[in-house]
């Protein structure tokens, strides 16, 4: 597999381990408020709801350390930042009480994936256009919006532990 | 949508009956007749949910609360799946009482804001949110006749006052004012107040000083006390009458009053008091003859009678 | 109109001359040529109007300030009448400098309100109501090139800093910002600042604790001391690196530093301090390799070292 980081500033790494840390962070802090204001606090309790409403997930399939290929992997990980900026935006109006906390996790998602977008300009690996957000599902009710906030943060941190152990493999010096 | 849950009501009166159903649909899940609907309020499992299979493939349960005694509550329509619950819809329950009329409307002229603060008691609490709207309108003698209309004061959140700015009054004209209480369950009204705004002025307490003994006056009697006051500056333009309250310092005797008063004295002689006497005093001043409020007592004046 | 002033400009450059004039119509009053036309300037007449009858049967009247030093005064155009002076046309003169560029311009990431707010000096005063704008927009590598706009920051009034909300913001790329000062005589800008906001980050300063001593731990040796700290709570997601600095409570002797100590530390014991001594200790953390600004040195914590 390609050595990690050679191509890939070290600033930029730390930056991103940076951003990813404060992600999860908001991440953590809107779980919390949905399981307090709302009894919504385990995932598992609904699957079924997931299912129907049909959220995408994002893969990372370039990323695995026994396949690392960089380009792929820098693409994966700003295709699946931008879906979740959609999924994030697709819960607008969750509730007065979670709006805050809603907002600065959209803000830094964003961040992180036009800091990675922007990188890979720099250094000609991003694709011709900016990719799309996909089709995101329509939250129907206030139920939905809230039960949608848990499996799409759930998901997201998911998808975030992997992508920190990603950079943080690729920061070893 | 994978389920639903429909309410009579999202608001119903604290005590009372209600029912609720909720419906699975075919699509969310293969609804087997071992499907299982269960109730959960906020995080407690509820007993005694009927449940039935639709002719249109749906899944159907409902659930009566003989008397819901929760003033807010989370109920949610969950599905037995794998070995655990899933949700499937939530829904949020609110109970309280309809506003009680509210009472003890009183009003007060201020006369640096210029404007007429109202305050009312609001009852007990309805434990729903519920909006306090002070209405009023200008009435020539009977105070039944709208005539022109004054615009709703609202008030802040939680207060229970509110002041009607001075551009929408009459201040020498009758008017009748109420408070309207608002919420989900009902709308009730206070009893309604009729006033002339200037006959509520409450005046601020008038100014007492001591009066410098000086050369030229012969210095005061054994037994008196001399004093000057002035009322108010805000209010000079009213005509009042004041009253002054003194005791002396020590001892548990009671206040004496000086009534009837000018609003205004360059010099008092206050006498047939004991003499070489530490005493206190008082004044308040109040609109007159035209009606009005007395204002608080003034600041205490400490003076000390002259000698035999 | 019975007469009016007419100004080249409202309001002038402090120290400028300024020539204003004044013209009384006839239908104002019979215009003869004993009429006299006066000018005030506040409350003071001035001297030395030149004044004209004109063909159309006007009357008019110019003055010359040379030096006009009043920052804001009002001028009259007066005519005598009877054994007095009318005022017939008044007109209000400033006169203050144009803007100074501000500067020292300086900013930081509040990590609380998530904000930048940025602080300029608006240098010395214009006399003049002047009007500061914080102007900045996002720019890719060298600063110069504006990709996206940010919206102005606008300041309360009579404040010298605003705060950039967070939507306006990405906390890892490069924005110019600077300062616009305006009033009516002109606009000046700040020097241009070029940051990334999270290289600007201020960190509130990390909390020390005294380690309770216990059983299962051996006390610490002589001259040593223990303790633990932690970070800033909102700051836990920032690689940091913080320093220590102690100093026996008594006597003159100057602060000892402890660098490059992680920003959490369950159990730390610092040795090679005097014994049964009482030190003052304090810390402080910047974010660490990637830029960022120290925090305040912590609140003290005090310490005595055990004895021989």
């Amino acid at each position: 597999p390609l050595s990690p980081a050679s191509s890939l500033p070290q600033s930029f790494l730390l930056k991103c381990l940076e951003q990813v840390r404060k992600i999860q962070a908001d991440g953590a802090e809107l779980q919390e408020r949905l399981c307090a204001t709302h009894k919504l606090c385990h995932p598992q309790e609904l699957v079924l709801l997931g299912h129907s409403l049909g959220l995408p997930q994002a893969s990372l399939s370039s990323c695995s350390s026994q396949a690392l290929q960089l380009t792929g992997c820098l693409n994966q990980l700003h295709g699946g930042l931008v879906l979740y900026q959609g999924l994030l935006q697709a819960l607008a109006g969750i509730s007065p009480e979670l709006a805050p906390a809603l907002d600065i996790l959209q803000l830094d998602v964003t961040d992180l994936a036009t800091n990675i977008w922007l990188q890979m300009e720099d250094l000609r690996m991003a694709p011709a256009s900016l990719p799309t957000q996909g089709t995101v599902p329509t939250f129907t009710s206030a139920f939905q919006r809230r039960a949608g906030g848990v499996l799409v943060v759930s998901q997201l941190q998911s998808f975030l532990e992997l992508a920190y152990r990603v950079l943080r493999y690729l920061a070893e010096p | 949508e994978c389920g639903y849950i429909s309410l009579p009501a999202p608001i119903i009166r604290l005590g009372d009956p209600i029912t609720v159903s909720c419906i699975i649909n075919q699509n969310c899940t293969s609804l087997g007749p071992e499907s299982q609907i269960r109730w959960k309020l906020d995080t407690e499992l509820q007993p005694g949910g009927r449940q039935q299979h639709l002719p249109n493939g749906t899944l159907q349960s409902t659930i009566t609360f003989p008397h819901f005694n929760y003033s807010r509550a989370l109920l949610s329509c969950c599905l037995h799946w794998g070995n655990g619950l899933q949700i499937l819809d939530q829904a949020e329950l609110q109970a309280g009482y309809p506003p009680p009329p509210p009472y003890n409307l009183s009003c007060l002229l201020n006369l640096t804001t210029n404007s007429l603060k109202c305050q009312w008691e609001p009852g007990p609490d309805t434990h729903l949110s519920t909006h306090f709207t002070l209405k009023s309108f200008k009435s020539r003698g009977n105070f039944q006749t709208q005539e022109d209309s004054i615009p709703d004061c609202v008030p802040e959140d939680g207060q229970n006052h509110c002041s009607i700015p001075r551009k929408h009054l009459q201040l020498y004209q009758n008017m009748s004012i109420w408070v309207q209480a608002k919420n989900a369950l009902g709308t009730s009204t206070s009893p309604k107040l009729c006033l002339v705004p200037m006959d509520m002025v409450k005046l601020e307490p008038p100014t007492l000083w001591a009066l410098e003994p000086s050369p030229e006056v012969a210095p005061p009697q054994p037994g008196c006390l001399r004093l000057r006051w002035e009322t108010w500056k805000p209010s000079l333009h009213i005509e009042q009458k004041c009253e002054l309250r003194h005791q002396p310092q020590r001892g548990e005797s009671s206040w004496d009053l000086v009534g009837a008063l000018p609003s205004r004295s360059l010099q008092y002689e206050l006498c047939g008091l004991l003499p070489s006497t530490a005493y206190t005093l008082q004044m308040r001043c109040t609109r007159w003859p035209l009606p009005g409020r007395w204002s608080d007592w003034s600041p205490r004046l400490e003076l000390t009678t002259a000698q035999q």
